[in-house]
Formats: C-alpha cells, structure tokens, sequence
C-alpha cells in the first residue's frame, strides 16, 4: 500500500461520498457545496495523473465559474418547498437499479484493463498543451469559441426579463 | 484555362446584358426613370446592335458562320466537362436578330400600354431576364446551357402571365401555363439524360458527328428525337399540352406579343430545328412531328373561328401557325418552316401589338362590341391590316413566301393528307383573320359610347407597330433573296433538298385559297349582320361546340385531374389512418405502458405524476444498459 | 548578505537526511519537510496581518491628521493583539434559522485558499515553496474558491441582507476575476511561461546597465496590464472603492453581519491576507520580485516592494468614494476588460516587432524542475510521487 | 501503484452516481448538477486514458479542456432556461414540465 495508491483510496472516497451527498441530499444548496468538493478532488486527479494545466484550469472553470453559477440560481429559485419535500420521485427504484447495472457493466468491463507500469516522469504540461491547442487542435478550439459565443446569447435570450 | 477578359467575345454579351439589367432593375429601380423601363430597353438594344454588329461582319465575309466562340469552363462532373459555350450559325444568328429587335420594339411599345400599370419594376426585370433566357436558347452550343435558357424562359412566362395577380383569372393561367409547359418540360429533361446516356455528350456538334458516324440503333434516335419533341410540344402549345396558351392571354398584350407570340413559342420549333440532325436520323419521328403539328393547327385554326375574344383569335392562330411550321419540318422542310417562323414572329407580334392598341383603346377584347375602329384609328386599322394580310399569306406580303415554302415542301413528301390540311388550314387562318377585321374595324359600331371617345394610341406604341409592319410586309422578300437565303435557310449538311419540279396548280390552289377565305370573311363580317345571324342558327351546335375548344378543359379535369386528386385523398388517409395510428401512437402507447402501466390521468389523480421527461431517459439508460450487456458478452 | 533562502534550503536538506536516517522512505521525508516548509510559511503569512491592521489604522489615522491607537502599548502597537483576544473572548453566535454547518465551512471556504495561493510566490532566491509551473492560473484558480466561500457565508447566516451581500459580492469577484486575469496575460506572453519563479528572474535584467527590466516599465504595456491588474486586486479583496458587499451605510456590512467572535476575526484576516498575496503578486509579475541591489537581501526587496503595493492599497481607501453596484460592473465589463484586451493585443504587436526573426515562442523545452533556484527537493517529490 | 483500471473504475462509479441523479431527482437543478457529475467522470476518464496508454501526447488532455468548456456552456444555457421555466411557471419540479405532451 504505498503513498499514492493510499493518496488514490483516500480522494476517490472523499470523492464518491460527495457525489452521493450531491445526488441525495434534500438541501439543495448543500447538494450544490458537495458537487464544488467533489469537483474539486476531479482537479485533485487531474494533478494526480499529470494534468497540472487541467487541475488548475478545471478548479478556474468549474468550481470559480459554473458552481458559483449554480449557486446563484439555487439562490434565486429558494422555493419554501425545496428544503422540505423527498427531492427524488417515486421512480427512484428502477433509477438506482439502472444506475447500479450500467455501473456494474463498465466496471466488469474495466476491470481487467492492463496498463503499462512504468511511464515516463511527470513533466508540466502547459507549454505543450498550448502548442496543441494551437497547432493541431486549432480548429476545434476556435469553433469552441464560437459555441461558447451562441451559448452566452442563448443564455442572455433566456435568461432577460422581457417586458411583454 | 484561366478565365481571361479577351476570351469574352462580344457573343457571350448578347444573353448577358439583358441578365444583368432584369438584377439590377429590382435593385435600382427607384432611382432609375421610368422605373428602370430605360435600362431594360438600352440592354436589349445593346444586344441588338451586337447581333446587328454580328450580321455585317457575316455580310461583308469577316465572320464565317458557323463560328464557334471558345467556351469558357463551368464545372465539371466525373469526366464530363460542363462549359459555358456559344455558337453562331445562320439559324442562331437570325433568332437572335429577331429576338433582340422584337424584344426592343415591345419593350418601347409597353412604355406607353403599361405607363399606368403598378409594379412596373417587376414588369421590365421579368421581361429582361425572359429576353435573356430566350437568347441563352437560341446562341447556346449544348443542350444543358439551352435547357437552362428554357427554364428561365418558362419562369418568366409565369411571372408575366400573373402580371396583375390580385386578378384571380390571371393567376389560374400563369399556373395553368407552368403546369403545361412543365410537363412537357419533363419530356424535355428524359431527352437530355437519354441524349448523356448514349451519346454521352451535349454538344451539338460532337452529338451530330456521333450520330453521323452511324452505329447507333434506330429506335434510340427515335426516343431521343421524340423526347425532344414532348418540350416542343408543352413549349410550343401543340396538340395535348396546347390548352395553356389560349388562358395566356390573361397576361398584359405586349407580354403576349413578346412571349405567346414570337419568341417562347418559337423557340419549341427552334429546338426542333437546332436538333434536326436527330429528327430526320428517324423518319417515325419526323412522320409524328407532321401529324401532330398538321393536327394541331387545323384544330386550332377551327377554334380561331368560333372565339369572341381578339386576343384568343390570334393566340389560336399563333398555335395554329407553330403547326403549320413543326408539319414543314415534319416533312423535311427544313429552309421553309424556319423562315416561316422567323416571318411569323414579325406579322404575329404585329397583330398583337395592333390588338392591344384597340384593347387600350376601347377597354375590351370582345371584338362583337367593337365597330368601324378604321376612322378614329387609321394607324392601327392599317397596321392591322398589313399583318392579317402577312399571316393569310396574299402574294406580296411576308407570309406567302413563307408558307409557301412550307406547301411546297409538303408537296415533294408526296403527302396528299397533309396537303388538303394545309390548304384548309391557310382557307381558315385567310377567313378568321378577315372576320376580325371586318367586325373590329369595318362593320356599324356597336356600342356607341365606347365608339365615341375611341382614339388612336400615342407615338410611343405606333412607331414600334409600324416598324413591324415594314417587317411584315418586306421580310419574306428580303429572306428569300439568294444570298440571305443561302447563309440563314442552308438545311443541316447530310440533307439533301429534295430540289424536284413543282407544278404549277400547287401555287394556284393555295393563293386562291387564301384569297376566298378572305373574301368570305370580309363579305360576311361588314355590313349588316342579318346573314350572319341566320347562318349562326343553323350551324349553333358545332359553332358552340367549337367555341368551348371541344370541351378539352373539361375534359382534361375530367379524365386526369379527378382522378389524380382522388389517388390523393386516398394516400392521405392510408398515412393518417394506417402509418399514423399504428406506429407513432402505438409506440407511446407501448412506452407508457411499459413504465408506469398508468395512464397519466391515473397517475395525476394518485398524485404521482408520471414525468415523462424522466420516462424517456430511462428507457434510452435501459436500452444503453442491454446494449453494453448484449456485446459485453 | 543575509541571505535567508540559501540557509533554509541546507537546513531542510540536513532535516531530510535526518529524517532517511531515521528509517523513513525517501517519499515520507520529502512529503514530511514539505509540511514542515508549509507550517513554517503559514506561520508567517499569519503573522502579517496583524502588522498590517496595525499599519492600515496607523496610516488611515495620519491621512486624517489623527493619531490613531496609542494607548496599548507604546504607539498603539499591541493594538491588534488586543483587538484578536478581544474577538476570541467574543461569544461565537450562530443565527437561529441559518444552516450551522454552512455558517462555519463558509469561513473555511473564504479564509483557506488564501494561504495556498502563496505556495508558488517566490520571496527571493531559494525560496518558493513548491516551484509550480501553472503558478499565476494556479493562483488564480485557488483564489477563485474563495468566492464560493462569500456566497456560502451570504447563505448559510439565514437573513435576506446577508444573502444579498453575499450574491453582490460574489458577482463582484467573479466579474472581477476576468480582467485581472487577462491583464496577466501580457507578462506571461512576454515571458512565454506561466512559473512566477520564471517570470521574476527574467525581469533581472537591466537596460543600458542601469534601468530594470521590470515589465513595469515597459512603455506602454507595462502600465496598462499594472493599473487593470491593481485596480482589479482592489475589486477582488473588496476594499473600499469596490466593497459593496459589506457597505455599512446600506447592507449592515454584508455578508459578515451575521457573524461574531472569531469567525468573523477570520473573515478580517482573509482579507488582510488577500491584500498582501495581491500585492505580492504585483511585486512578482511589474516590479521584478525579488529583484534589487546587493546591498539589500533579496527577500528583503521582495518584502519591501509589496509593502510599498500594500500601502497603495491602504492610500486607496481613504481617498476614492464608494462605486454604485451598476456602476462598478459597468465598470469593469466596459472600461477594464476592453482595456486589458487592447493590452494583450499591444503587447503582441511589441513582442512581434520586438523580435520579428526568433521564434517569439520559444519552443521552451519544459526547464527541468531541479535547475532553477526552487529548493531542490522539488524534482524529488515528483520522482517520489510517481514510483 | 494507480493503474488505469482503478481510474476507470471510479470514473465509472461516477458516472452511474450521475445517472441515478438524473433518473431519480425531481428538481431540474438538480438534474442539472448530475450532468455536471457526469462531464466530470467522463473527463477523468479521458485524462486516464490519455496518461496510461499515450503518455507523450497530449490530445486526451487538450480533449478535456474542450469538455470542461462545452460543459461550462450548456450549463449556462441550462440554467439560464432553468430561470426562465422558474419565473413562469414558478415551479421546478421536473414531472409537472410535460407542456409538449398531451
């Protein structure tokens, strides 16, 4: 049981705990404040496998940007009910036994994977990354623009009171 | 091959002048006086003087015909290069003559007949860009460049037809006309990717060498040629696909002149005259082409007998002559029915421009509420008069040499049927000339007031008028001269003229002929109409039945349009009643019941409502669950 | 000559061969010197704050032509001290219909990732804690928690004025955030790294022997990305031409009105702190880090250069009145973001021109962690981690 | 030592959390929030793959970074329509949302 592997049990159980909380918890604002931990220990994977520019830009983006987000609208949409009411319906049987079985499945299938052993020391990886994005991912990543560009006025669509 | 300014010889300019004006008319048009009249009028007549340009430098030996322009490349498909090709030969050369200067002379003529009409920007664009389709047709080198013209061209007839479309009439012919001409459009279409198919090819020339060096069977040139002939047939208002043009007329009359008279017409015998290497490979063909057109216009010359409307005489008139011309082909008659058309275009806009000088002035087109119109319109009686007298082929005038090409021709294919139609044809078109004139201009005066402030148009449509009529009067002599002759009526190579003996009483017959029709129309038609009347009594039923164009509208509706609306009603309730009802449905029916074995009413009432959203995603997470089992294993 | 950095990095290497000798693995001890180097940090980022509230009361006084606190101590200097056992003695009151356990993470959230923002700062030669290549996004990411942790405290105190504060705030922060990062832009283009240790050093050099090369003073650029940056620090920490969240006059000071004792002492410190990480980092990226003549060790240039921002920051509350809440996102969305914008394309432009033949991006291999000043043990932890 | 299989596992673990709270919660934030579960455990999935069987390139990495951004763009359009629903009809819980139905 070495230092990592123990590093590895101890994330990833943090981790599942806050998702469960996130998916059961009648307050949702608290459910918001577990996904915020929860994603916080993905970017604390993220480092762990080697992406030090993705652990810091997925903690900016996320946890800074969307969860903030998140949080706004939970605050604005506080409908007395909210805190009180069983969050889930009553499907939420054959939802937990489709979630258990498509769990189940990718974990047998994933089970057996063999990966290399030794692989090379971590290096930083942002100067990479951007010759990347830049050279052989420059396409994608300017038609991103474009969809994050439809998304904000989609967003400014929706989301303004209209005077009608 | 670079595209470079010097390759555009001034013939690609002809098609492309009038293209560009009828885009930027819509655009400019407020600005523009009159509307953009003036820019569409300085297009054409642009055009004009090139071909005029065109036809001294073929004059004075400059310019060989046939001349071809190097092609500038279009796209190209598989191996097949489209271009963008132009050709110039005697037959071309002439249609563009008469296209660009009628086109110009009708275009003057609606300054003054449409200057108090609405939408005149939309008029002179439609015209334009008619013009320049029309000129596509006749100066393109490959049938996929003249198809594009003709679709141009019957675009255009549609828009011009439903000209003022808050008339409801005029709207129900404009799509009357498409329909027609689309279906014979589509005979059209099956003759081009026959002609890819097996010659592969649209040139003309490459198609004419293909044919030439033999080895293709006899009926795949039938099949070709009388595919060609199905666009003829909608394009030019012959037989079945003919009840288009009559209702065309609803259309303002320089349009009618322009369009249902010289040019679009026209252009079905100038296709069958541009493809005549392929109608006379198939002697079937050309016996069909004969018959159709003799058919057509003695039906057609019949139906000019019994019409009260002015414009319907001559529309069956044009119909009835288009025949006259498809039968000269028919019967290898090339050199006679191509000056026969060029002639006709001249007389027959005329007439209709004569025709809308008196609708203009008298407010309708009933020719038995007009009467003695000669005194207060001297010009237009006398121009009227000189094209009737064109059209019923009388010695001088331009139509006699033409047509009597045509019986010539007829004569040497030893078609003794064909013949006697003929000669009946020419009877009928002498005498429903001559009654028109005789009711409209000569006889009493019918109604008083509409006589009382007649009075005779503006310069602006006379002048064109008698320009026309110089036309109809000198062109088929100046056409038949040796010279002009030789370079504009030279049939296509391999066919030799049947250059035979004519005697002499072909000719008499057909002159004396015209001369008793005239003679029997004017005679019945001025003065007193007591005869008339009694004459009326005892032929009422074939009078009445030809006045209803034997009932082929009715028929039409009966025997085609009834039942293809019932096959639509049946379709329609097969895909409700069937495809409907047990598949979209029965599936939700499925899904509901697979779930929450509750309707939604149950489950609101319980109190739970069954989320459909939810449904949906967990039948797609179940099914992603049998998938990932299903090939897991 | 009293160069502190050196000395410590032989201290813990002594200390980790100690520990070897000891029988733990080579990863146990490099992780266990780590948590001492961080213990060792935190204890004197803690300590700055009380100089600084001290500082701020002492300089707002004199702005004012006052004295400000003399009795505690000579010069008032035992004033902070008096005032944190005065907070803890406070009774810690937690409001009757908020969320107990929100009320305290909310501090938590707000007061936590300030101390690991300072990881990457470099004090001076041989000094950065762990010397991280992401280290401006690094810093910019962490701080970004702390937002979260406003928007916690706005809910988790129950009352509307709270939350209100707390959605205001939070708007500010995360509007904010953007052109401060944008204006970093420039310095790390310039640079063609993100490690602030890099950054520093390449501002070592000198113009014509005796101007530094400090970004600052690059005409133009240099000012342009400074105002936006600072004007943007002030935003984000909240000081007062920008703290709306917890204006006294309208919302009962904010967000923090519910809270007591030392909670709400932790609240202060975060912002204290915050105030000198921001100012640190200008000192990093404009004014050359720890950059400075012999005569003056150089963590003691470093010190003395964000003392001099943190004095700017302190000058800046008495001086500009309070910005209305559209007025300060006016603000921002339509003066400072196009501002930085422009920068970043003026900075392009120079940096073309400037070197128009080399590569303006270097093709920097990725520099081997081990070469540049950080403290050795770094490469270790890396290798460790990965066995 | 973490091996790929351990990162997919709990990649996997999280992703079906995910899908329970998307089938099973009546809120649409909190739909919404399960999705984010989701991206998340994908993403993980890909920094996996792209570090144990391509260590030297990048692309998984640079793959994730467009992830998180898409992620962070529907998500804004999903809330913003979460608004929109919430000021009209002033309830959020996702079974009463069956306007396009019957």
């Amino acid at each position: 049981m070495t230092l990592p592997l123990g590093i590895f049990y101890a994330l990833s159980a943090l981790m599942i705990g806050f998702s469960l909380v996130v998916v059961t918890s009648r307050n949702l604002f608290r459910g918001a404040m577990c996904l915020t931990a929860s994603m916080g220990f993905v970017a604390a994977f993220f480092a762990l496998l080697g992406g030090d520019f993705l652990a810091a830009s997925q903690l900016l983006i996320y946890v800074g940007g969307v969860m903030v987000l998140i949080l706004f609208v939970v605050m604005f949409v506080q409908t007395p009910d909210l805190f009180r009411a069983r969050q889930t319906s009553v499907r939420w049987i054959p939802a937990l036994l489709l979630a258990g079985g498509v769990g189940a499945l990718f974990i047998r299938a994933f089970c057996h994977i063999e990966s290399p052993t030794e692989l090379p020391v971590l290096q930083p990886t942002s100067t990479a990354l951007g010759h990347l994005l830049l050279g052989d991912m420059a396409v994608p990543f300017e038609v991103i623009s474009l969809v994050l560009l439809a998304a904000l006025v989609g967003a400014l669509v929706f989301g303004l009171e209209r005077e009608s | 091959m670079i595209f470079t300014f010097s390759m555009i010889s001034h013939l690609f300019l002809i098609p492309i002048l009038p293209f560009a004006a009828a885009f930027l008319i819509p655009i400019f048009g407020r600005w523009l006086p009159q509307r953009g009249a003036w820019l569409s009028i300085a297009a054409v007549m642009a055009s004009f003087i090139i071909a005029l340009d065109l036809l001294l430098r073929v004059g004075d030996g400059s310019l060989l015909l046939p001349h071809a322009v190097t092609p500038v490349p279009w796209f190209s498909v598989g191996l097949y290069e489209f271009v963008w090709g132009f050709q110039l030969d005697g037959l071309s050369l002439l249609m563009g003559l008469i296209v660009t200067g009628v086109s110009l002379l009708i275009q003057i003529y609606s300054l003054g007949y449409m200057s108090d009409a609405p939408r005149l920007k939309q008029y002179f664009a439609s015209l334009s860009l008619f013009t320049s389709g029309m000129l596509l047709v006749v100066f393109s080198d490959n049938y996929f460049q003249l198809f594009i013209g003709w679709e141009l061209m019957g675009l255009c007839s549609y828009l011009l037809i439903g000209y003022d479309w808050d008339r409801e009439a005029a709207g129900k012919a404009a799509v009357k006309a498409f329909l027609t001409t689309r279906i014979g459009d589509l005979g059209f279409y099956a003759a081009l990717l026959t002609i890819f198919i097996i010659l592969g090819t649209f040139n003309f020339v490459q198609i004419e060498e293909r044919l030439l060096d033999g080895g293709l069977s006899s009926w795949a040139i039938t099949l070709m040629a009388l595919l060609i002939f199905g666009g003829v047939v909608g394009k030019s208002a012959q037989f079945p696909l003919h009840v288009w043009l009559p209702d065309a007329m609803e259309g303002p009359t320089p349009v009618s002149a322009l369009i249902h008279s010289a040019t679009m017409v026209a252009a079905g015998v100038y296709l069958t005259a541009r493809s005549y290497v392929l109608f006379s490979g198939s002697p079937m063909a050309m016996h069909i082409v004969s018959w159709v057109g003799g058919g057509t216009s003695l039906m057609a010359a019949l139906f000019g007998v019994a019409t009260r409307d002015i414009k319907r005489m001559l529309a069956f008139s044009t119909i009835s002559q288009l025949g006259l011309m498809l039968l000269g082909l028919g019967v290898s008659g090339y050199s006679g029915s191509v000056m026969h058309m060029a002639t006709h275009a001249a007389f027959k806009a005329l007439l209709f421009l004569a025709a809308g000088s008196v609708i203009h002035a008298v407010h309708t087109n009933d020719i038995w509420k007009m009467g003695s119109l000669s005194k207060q319109m001297a010009v237009t009686f006398t121009v009227f008069l000189f094209g009737a007298l064109a059209l019923a082929a009388i010695p001088p005038f331009a139509g006699f040499f033409s047509k009597d090409k045509i019986i010539e021709n007829i004569y040497l294919a030893h078609q003794p049927g064909l013949l006697a139609l003929a000669y009946s044809v020419s009877g009928l078109t002498a005498f429903y000339v001559f009654r028109v004139i005789g009711l409209v201009f000569l006889g009493q005066p019918k109604e008083r007031d509409r006589f009382a402030h007649a009075h005779e148009s503006p310069w602006v449509m006379t002048i064109p008028m008698i320009i026309l009529a110089f036309f109809a009067v000198s062109f088929g002599w100046i056409l038949s001269r040796p010279s002009i002759f030789e370079t504009f009526f030279s049939a296509p190579l391999h066919h030799a003229a049947l250059e035979a003996a004519i005697p002499a009483w072909v000719m008499i017959t057909a002159n004396s002929v015209a001369v008793g029709g005239m003679g029997l129309g004017l005679f019945l038609y001025t003065g007193d109409l007591t005869r008339v009347e009694s004459l009326a009594r005892v032929f009422h039923p074939i009078h009445h039945f030809l006045f209803r164009q034997a009932y082929l509208d009715e028929a039409y509706e009966l025997f085609l349009l009834r039942p293809v609306r019932g096959l639509a009603a049946g379709l329609d309730w097969f895909d409700r009643q069937i495809i409907d009802r047990i598949f979209v449905d029965g599936f939700k029916t499925i899904a509901d019941e697979l779930l929450s074995r509750r309707t939604p009413e149950e489950a609101t009432a319980s109190g739970e409502r069954s989320g459909r959203i939810q449904n949906y995603l967990m039948i797609v997470t179940f099914a992603a669950l049998v998938l990932l089992f299903w090939n897991s294993h | 000559m009293f160069e502190i950095g050196p000395l410590l990095i032989q201290a813990f290497t002594y200390a980790r061969q100690f520990l070897t000798t000891l029988g733990a693995t080579p990863l146990q001890a490099v992780v266990g010197i780590k948590f001492l180097q961080t213990t060792l940090t935190i204890s004197i980022i803690l300590a700055i704050p009380l100089f600084l509230v001290y500082a701020e009361r002492k300089i707002s006084a004199f702005m004012q032509a006052r004295l400000g606190p003399m009795h505690t101590g000579p010069w008032g200097l035992l004033q902070t001290p008096a005032d944190t056992i005065k907070l803890l003695f406070k009774e810690d009151i937690v409001p009757q219909g908020a969320d107990r356990l929100l009320h305290l993470l909310a501090v938590i959230l707000a007061a936590a990732p300030v101390f690991v923002c300072f990881a990457p700062v470099p004090w001076g030669t041989g000094f950065p804690l762990i010397n991280l290549d992401t280290g401006i996004l690094f810093v910019f990411a962490v701080s970004g928690v702390s937002t979260l942790g406003i928007l916690a405290a706005g809910w988790g105190s129950g009352n509307k004025f709270s939350m209100l504060g707390g959605l205001r705030g939070a708007a500010q922060m995360v509007s904010y955030e953007i052109p401060r990062a944008l204006s970093v832009v420039p310095v790390v283009l310039f640079y063609s790294s993100l490690n602030l240790q890099t950054i520093a050093t390449a501002q070592m050099e000198r113009w014509h022997g005796w101007m530094p090369k400090w970004f600052i003073f690059y005409p133009g650029i240099g000012q342009i990305a400074f105002i936006v940056f600072l004007i943007a620090s002030v935003a984000e920490t909240n000081r007062i031409p920008f703290d709306i969240p917890e204006a006294e006059s309208e919302l009962v000071s904010g967000y923090h009105t519910e809270y007591s004792g030392m909670k709400f002492a932790f609240f202060f410190l975060a912002e204290y702190v915050y105030v000198f990480l921001s100012s640190a980092l200008v000192t990093t990226l404009f004014l050359g880090g720890a950059d400075g003549a012999a005569f003056l060790p150089s963590w003691m240039w470093f010190l003395g250069k964000t003392l001099l921002i943190v004095f700017l920051f302190l000058w800046f509350r008495w001086t500009f009145p309070r910005l209305r809440v559209d007025r300060l996102m006016q603000f921002c969305w339509q003066f400072l973001l196009p501002l930085a914008l422009v920068n970043i394309v003026l900075t392009v432009g120079w940096m073309m021109c400037k070197t128009p033949s080399q590569d303006v991006l270097p093709t920097q291999a990725a520099i081997p962690s081990s070469e540049m000043h950080g403290s050795p043990d770094d490469a270790g932890l890396t290798k460790a981690v990965e066995k | 030592m973490i091996t790929l299989a351990h990162m997919l596992c709990l990649s996997a673990i999280l992703f079906s959390i995910g899908i329970y709270g998307v089938l099973a919660r009546k809120s649409l934030i909190a739909i919404l929030m399960s999705v984010e579960l989701m991206f998340n455990a994908a993403n993980i999935n890909l920094v996996a793959f792209n570090r144990f069987l391509y260590p030297d390139s990048l692309w998984g990495q640079g793959l994730v970074l467009l992830v998180i951004t898409v992620a962070a763009a529907e998500a804004v359009v999903g809330l913003a329509l979460v608004i929109a629903i919430y000021r009209n009809t002033k309830n959020l819980n996702a079974d009463d949302l069956h306007l396009l139905h019957d």
